[in-house]
């Protein structure tokens, strides 16, 4: 690429929900062959930015140029047709089809007219080759787990031959692993001379990957600066408009008696012979690559997948855990993965989820008492600042960031023994990141055994007494902190060294 | 950290719509309630409100269990003809055998049964209410029939319909019973952990089962409750007529849900309540009762009908949307 | 060998045609006739499928009750094609039809529409206002009882008026409905009821008794003689009914059918018989089931 | 496992299998050409309508006004017949099946409106403008010797309309599997969102859906019009039940995005085959509603059991 051209050049973009003003006069200016990444807490207007872009929403004011012609796009296709192509945050596929329709899904080939689905497996596959995913382009989609269909979906985008191409938190899924392999095709991208557009909560990716950094905050773009001679800290400043010094802080508490223990756990598929035992006050790290079988491992703890072989004991005392109730019951509770499917229930109010597991308890002759049910939520909304600090609003219209503090609010009030956390940060701002750390370290200070599930390593290292790492469904001796390292874990991981 | 300038950016959203769609309705009716009293003089007569609550009676109880099963995700519940034909011969083929009391507990108890044989699959085993519903209402309205012999059953017992045909102050018994059944589902949904339960399984089924919700057992419970009300619906039904047919039952089910939908219940689960449900009835029944007085025929009614629901749905898709958010 | 035939009836469950049903198949048993009975639930489409399952079937005859006075002609004329014997029971076809079958057993229809216009213009003493509660629409006997009932008024320049005419499909329940709305409707301005059966006037009295419990009945017209029909004459709620029997009604058929199995001429037209009932004679005669 | 899982992927082909075994060794006269004849006669109607309604559960849609648009196709063709002509007005009925279709995707795409209630909306329409079209009575049409033609059996076999569904299904199967629009039809309705993040027009294809679907209920409602030679406000009233209980025998789900064409012919002629087996042997309506209710619940309920493969998250959940 000779001279650096003007890719796409958005101005005094405005972007007006019902009681929202997600984007106010935004600018945004990216080049052919540069990644520009943009950084923002949650519900900064990251992802609404770039819906504006990709066509799935109209904006309430402002322009947008491509390659240096104005254009207005009114859906997804317009901006298809443009050359841009976007990786959700949510992922959008099709589970009934296969993985190779998906990946040519509304451009199929055609062959006589007809789809030509020999030429769609063979292109899929080279394509998901090249992102080093082994998945098989004649599955069915939604047999697929959450990160191999991320890994779709990235291939989807490229496949297409975009001029401009949108990630929006395309790693928060992925494996570091499978993050360097993205970068080797990004920058092969870059090559070619598309222009990226790269948003992601992972400064340490950012630093890595882009040319260029656009900071948005509360809506309104703050500044776009080149990525050499910015630092991490210097993004977080800008981002939360203040200092935030330690981001995994790592609160002493004091180890007590072990509280969970799993025994030779299986589900004779996802994961087989799985042992270790989490202690009062104690975090419990569980991480390994993708589909290493940490979800199901969770789910089943918690009742809601089936176990072949083993046992599960509380306190000591063996415990058959066939629901999420029963698990509730042992004092058990779970902070899912995913928290747009089993997170949240959008039509509620903030408070009608929080005390969703509860209920039962909050209730007399199967009457919910309406001021028990209020004094519980509005303590959750107070102690963890969730903004607005309205328990009345519908959940749904909360940013990612404090849907989550909701969702950890609402197992916290089952006051459980031991708190499971599935990538409690992941597509978490650094700010309210840093707050659910905080959270977590009181939670253990007071006694309480947590076992964090997590990909992102540095938080592994950062906030873990003790680690267990899974690969392919099988779980290693938990490494002490003292002999914790990136190095150690990546070994276990990837079977370089046995567990 | 977010604070003061963070806050102008959130309105609320909610409550607008709120506000228009139960306004929209309530409009609606005393729309309906003047210009029926304008054109026509018996229409604002105790006689007349009387006849509209006595042919509302029937219809409202199922219409009370089916907006559990709207509002639990279920779609809608098809095996209601079924469960009403069930509950109406039972209670008049039973009562030369046991007597009138437990014919009528025990047609209401096989009802609920019947429920929970379309709960248990669509719970448990994960099928499709449409088809569950329709399988199960199929199957239990041919066993009913083939016990009975495929006949039609006639009343034994002339007490027992002079005993739901009796009045209170007036108010025909029917009626009487219809508004309790209101008023204990209403209170059920919208005040006992159960009826939460039920709003949120409806509303996000994964979320509500990792919130240690029973959601099997919440959106079974939602058919047992249309299987009894039904059940309840099928026996008074029978006392009434003093004789069941296997198709008396037909078409409740549809005018069921569309008082539900009127009453701006979302079929899509998550959202709605028993007094919505009934204003919905309310409204169509005092529209069907204006064009009977004004002589408008029935097919001209059938096209009102339809159009009426088409056009309610419609608006309160519109309002949502415009309040922000799909719900 | 026994000989088979198909019968194609109304319905299953159904007042009139539960005991028309029972009668035909009794009948046949002591003929040495099978029966296979198939119901139509008083679907058309139903009953133009269940011909096919008659003719693949190879039944030596056919008996069908008609709900439609067209709709089964090319079933009836594959039937012919087929030499399997046909006939209609109960209710009457267009003369289209005639060409495709052997015979109809049943009542006059036209004839019972006719009876009900003098019955009610007698008790009315020849005018006011009446609503008419009719059966399925479209259907032979429908348009029989209805056609009948309107022409006699017309012959005899009555100064009956009807006020209005509504499809109540021979179900009681249905009629309950439909009575509902015409007490809504014309309250006291209904003089007089014609019901095209017994069946659909105890619709009615409920209707009336429900809404303005107390007040003395219009007087009703009925058709089927049915014992509940019998009591209401009697305890003065209804004015007359026509009585036609269903046993008389099954019964014809499957005797007519059995002499055409046997090679016997028979007339393309037998009635059964019809007698009307009021207070005056109601003790002297047998309720027809 | 694997026998199992196999026999419960081709289920409507064993159930049909076993069927039509059964029924030939009980009952007497049933192995013939006639019956064979006959029988595809009688599922045709169903069937012709079951062909729209598979595209339309595959697209995670459903219509049940299905019987109505029948009905209103049908009296159209007929009542039309002396102003232009038999052929006209039977093209006529077609279009009015259409029309009647666009407006039900007009109600769920434009305005919205959730096709279950929208198109309960329209049965009540459809039926009603029925009713108001023939004042409630049958309209007989003006040839009746056209019926007859129509229903003569053709190579001992095929009606003109069993003919019809036959051809059609296979065409069905071929668009289904083959062509580019088959396969966007399934991503509508497996995930609207995404097939439309990637450029599909959902409503363009759910529109499109509901017009095969109400063109294809409008055929099959003249065709019963003209072999009846009667265009009647009550027809296909009762219909809805069994097209769905075929479409949904033979594999396709409610929940939209699976679905097959050769499985929906299996569960027509799985049913149709039922229902004449037990005509034959005089079954009362009654107990026949009571076997195929059975079969229907046991074949979703083994659909939902049995799957091949391991059960994952993303798979295993009920579906809301
Ligand atoms: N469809 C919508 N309706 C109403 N409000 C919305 C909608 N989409 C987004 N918002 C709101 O707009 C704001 C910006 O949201 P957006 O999703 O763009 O944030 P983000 O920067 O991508 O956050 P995250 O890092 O959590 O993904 C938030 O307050 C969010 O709640
Ligand atoms: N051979 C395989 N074929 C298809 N899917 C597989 C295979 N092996 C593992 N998986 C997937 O891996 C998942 C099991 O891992 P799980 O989701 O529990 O992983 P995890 O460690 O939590 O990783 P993540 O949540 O990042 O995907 C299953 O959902 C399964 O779909
Ligand atoms: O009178 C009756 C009966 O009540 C209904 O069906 C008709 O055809 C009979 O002749
Ligand atoms: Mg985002
Ligand atoms: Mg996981």
């Amino acid at each position: 690429m000779s001279a650096v051209a003007t890719a796409l050049r958005m101005r005094g973009i405005s972007k007006t929900f019902p009681g929202v003003k997600a984007l106010s006069n935004v600018n945004l200016t990216v080049d052919f062959g540069r990644v520009h990444a943009i950084v923002g807490e949650n519900g900064a207007g990251k992802s609404t930015l770039m819906k504006v872009l990709s066509g799935t929403y109209l904006p309430t004011t402002g322009t947008t140029d491509i390659a240096g012609v104005e254009v207005r796009m009114r859906k997804p296709a317009d901006a298809q047709r443009l050359g841009i192509r976007m990786v959700h945050q949510e992922l959008n596929l099709v589970p009934d089809l296969t993985v190779a329709e998906n990946v040519y899904l509304g451009r199929m080939p055609r062959k006589w007219g007809l789809a030509d689905k020999a030429k769609m497996v063979r292109d899929a596959a080279a394509i998901l080759d090249e992102l080093g995913a082994a998945i098989d382009p004649k599955a069915r989609l939604g047999d697929l787990s959450i990160s191999q269909q991320q890994l779709v979906e990235i291939a989807k985008a490229y496949a297409a031959g975009p001029r401009i191409i949108v990630l929006d938190e395309p790693t928060s899924s992925l494996s570091e692993h499978e993050t360097a392999a993205l970068f080797r095709i990004l920058r092969k991208m870059k090559q070619e001379g598309i222009a990226i557009v790269y948003i992601s909560h992972r400064l340490k990716e950012v630093l890595e990957i882009a040319d260029d950094v656009t900071i948005l905050r509360d809506g309104s773009m703050i500044d776009t600066r080149p990525a050499d001679g910015i630092t991490a800290a210097e993004m977080i400043r800008l981002m939360v408009g203040r200092e935030v010094t330690n981001v995994f802080p790592k609160t002493p508490s004091e180890i007590g008696a072990p509280v969970l223990k799993v025994a030779g756990l299986g589900d004779g598929y996802n994961f087989r012979d799985v042992s270790f035992e989490v202690r009062a006050g104690e975090i419990l790290g569980l991480t390994g690559l993708v589909g290493a079988g940490r979800t199901e491992l969770a789910r089943a703890v918690f009742g809601m997948a089936r176990v072949t072989e083993g046992r599960v004991e509380i306190g000591g005392k063996p415990v058959a855990i066939n629901s999420p109730a029963a698990a509730v019951r042992a004092g058990i509770a779970y902070v899912p993965e995913d928290r747009k499917d089993d997170g949240i229930v959008p039509s509620l109010s903030v408070r009608e989820n929080i005390s969703l597991p509860v209920l039962r308890k909050l209730s007399r002759f199967g009457r919910v008492s309406m001021s028990a049910d209020r004094k519980l939520a509005e303590s959750y909304t107070k102690d963890f600042s969730i903004v607005p600090p309205d328990p009345e609003r519908r959940i749904s219209l909360l940013s990612g960031g404090n849907q989550q503090k909701a969702v950890i609010s609402k197992w916290l009030s089952t006051n459980p023994s031991v708190l499971i956390l599935d990538e409690p940060t992941r597509g978490v701002d650094v700010g309210a990141k840093a707050e659910i750390h905080r959270i977590i370290g009181e939670l253990v200070a007071g006694g309480m055994a947590v076992v964090m599930i997590s990909s992102e390593l540095s938080e592994v290292l950062g906030v873990c007494d003790r680690v267990v790492v899974m690969r392919d469904g099988h779980a290693s001796a938990p490494v002490e902190r003292a002999a914790l390292s990136e190095a150690r874990i990546m070994a276990l991981a990837t079977g370089e060294e046995a567990a | 950290m977010q604070q003061g300038t963070a806050n102008e950016r959130f309105r609320s959203g909610g409550p607008l719509f709120d506000l228009l769609s139960r306004g929209g309705l309530a409009i609606a009716i005393l729309a309906v309630l003047i210009y029926g009293s304008l054109a026509s003089p018996v229409f604002f007569t105790a006689g007349n409100f009387v006849n509209v609550l006595t042919s509302m009676a029937i219809v409202g109880i199922v219409v009370v269990g089916m907006t559990f099963v709207l509002v639990v995700g279920g779609l809608a519940d098809l095996s209601v003809p079924a469960t009403i034909a069930c509950g109406a011969i039972l209670s008049l083929a039973l009562q030369p055998v046991i007597g009138p009391v437990p014919a009528f507990a025990a047609a209401i108890a096989l009802a609920g049964f019947c429920g929970l044989m379309s709960g248990l699959l669509i719970g448990y085993v994960g099928i499709n209410p449409i088809v569950a519903t329709l399988g199960v209402g199929t199957i239990v309205l041919g066993i009913v029939q083939a016990a009975v012999g495929g006949v039609i059953v006639y009343g034994t017992n002339p007490d027992t319909a002079a005993l739901v045909k009796s009045r209170l102050f007036g108010i025909p018994a029917i009626v009487l019973i219809f508004m309790a059944v209101a008023v204990v589902g209403h209170f059920a949904l919208s005040r006992s952990y159960w009826g939460r339960w039920t709003i949120a399984t409806g509303g996000n089924y994964a979320a509500a089962e990792a919130s240690a919700v029973p959601v099997r057992a919440v959106k079974a419970g939602a058919f047992v409750i249309t299987g009894l009300c039904a059940g309840l619906s099928g026996a008074l039904l029978g006392l009434t007529l003093q004789s069941a047919r296997p198709l008396v039952g037909t078409g409740y089910e549809f005018s069921a849900i569309t008082a539900v939908v009127v009453g701006g219940v979302s079929i899509m689960g998550g959202f709605g309540s028993v007094p919505r449900a009934i204003a919905g009835l309310v409204f169509v029944q005092l529209l069907t009762n204006v064009m009977v007085l004004q002589g408008v025929r029935t097919p001209v009614q059938g096209f009102a009908l339809g159009l009426l629901i088409a056009i309610a749905v419609a608006l309160d898709v519109a309002l949502r949307r415009r309040a922000g958010g799909a719900l | 060998e026994a000989r088979t035939v198909c019968y194609v009836t109304a319905a299953d469950a159904h007042a009139y045609a539960t005991p028309a049903n029972e009668a035909l198949e009794a009948r046949a048993e002591e003929l040495g006739i099978e029966v296979i009975t198939l119901s139509q639930n008083f679907d058309v489409q139903t009953g133009t499928q269940q011909l096919n399952t008659c003719i693949a079937r190879n039944a030596d005859g056919i008996i069908l009750w008609p709900l439609d006075p067209q709709a089964y002609i090319p079933g009836l004329a594959r039937a012919q094609q087929a030499e399997i014997p046909a006939i209609l029971i109960n209710s009457p076809m267009d003369e289209q039809a005639n060409q495709f079958i052997l015979s109809f057993t049943g009542p006059d229809v036209y004839e019972q529409g006719g009876m009900a216009a003098d019955s009610l213009t007698d008790v009315l003493g020849g005018e006011g206002s009446v609503v008419v509660i009719a059966g399925q629409a479209g259907n032979g006997t429908t348009i029989g009882r209805v056609g009948g009932f309107v022409d006699r008024l017309a012959e005899i320049d009555s100064k009956i008026e009807v006020l209005d005419t509504v499809n109540a499909d021979f179900d009681q329940q249905k009629a309950l409905v439909v009575s509902r709305d015409l007490i809504t409707r014309f309250g006291d301005g209904i003089d007089g009821v014609y019901a095209n059966d017994d069946t659909m006037a105890r619709g009615f009295i409920d209707a009336w008794k429900e809404a303005r419990p107390g007040e003395p009945m219009p007087p009703i017209v009925g058709i089927n003689g049915q014992r509940d029909a019998f009591e209401s004459i009697k305890s003065g709620e209804m004015y007359s009914t026509i009585v036609q029997s269903p046993v008389e009604d099954g019964k014809l058929a499957i005797e007519t059918m059995a002499r055409i199995l046997d090679g016997q001429e028979v007339g393309a037209r037998l009635p059964i018989p019809l007698t009307v009932v009021t207070k005056a004679n109601v003790d002297s005669v047998e309720p027809a089931f | 496992m694997t026998v199992l899982v196999r026999l419960v992927r081709y289920r409507v082909a064993v159930i049909l299998g076993l069927t039509l075994l059964i029924a030939s060794l009980t009952v007497s006269g049933f192995p013939s050409v006639t019956t064979l004849g006959l029988g595809l006669d009688r599922s045709a109607t169903i069937g012709i309508i079951a062909i729209g309604m598979t595209v339309l559960l595959i697209a995670r849609q459903i219509d049940l006004s299905v019987g109505s648009t029948f009905a209103l196709a049908g009296i159209t063709a007929i009542m039309l017949q002396p102003v232009i002509g038999i052929w006209p007005a039977a093209l006529a009925g077609v279009l009015a099946g259409a029309a009647a279709g666009a407006f039900n995707g007009l109600l769920s795409v434009v305005f919205r409106v959730n096709a279950l209630v929208a198109t309960l909306a329209t049965m009540l329409i459809f039926r009603s403008v029925a009713h108001w079209l023939t004042d409630s009575q049958p309209v007989p049409g003006t040839d009746i010797m056209l019926s007859l033609a129509l229903s003569t059996v053709h190579l001992e076999i095929f009606t003109l309309r069993s003919a019809l569904f036959v051809g059609s299904i296979l065409l069905l199967h071929f668009w289904l599997t083959r062509t580019v629009a088959g396969r966007n039809l399934f991503a509508v309705g497996s995930n609207a969102d995404a097939a439309e993040a990637s450029g599909i027009a959902p409503g363009r294809t759910v529109f499109l859906a509901f017009v095969f679907a109400g063109t294809l209920a409008g055929v099959a409602g003249v065709l019963q019009s003209l072999t009846t030679n009667t265009g009647s406000p009550v027809f296909g009233a009762e219909l809805i039940v069994t097209v769905i209980a075929a479409v949904v025998v033979g594999g396709t789900r409610i929940e939209g995005g699976r679905g097959s064409a050769l499985g929906t012919l299996g569960g027509v002629l799985t049913i149709a085959a039922l229902t004449t087996a037990m005509e034959f042997q005089s079954v009362p309506a009654y107990i026949q509603q009571v076997v195929v209710g059975l079969i229907l619940i046991l074949l979703v309920v083994l659909d939902r059991t049995v799957r091949p493969g391991p059960r994952t998250h993303a798979a295993a959940g009920v579906p809301g």
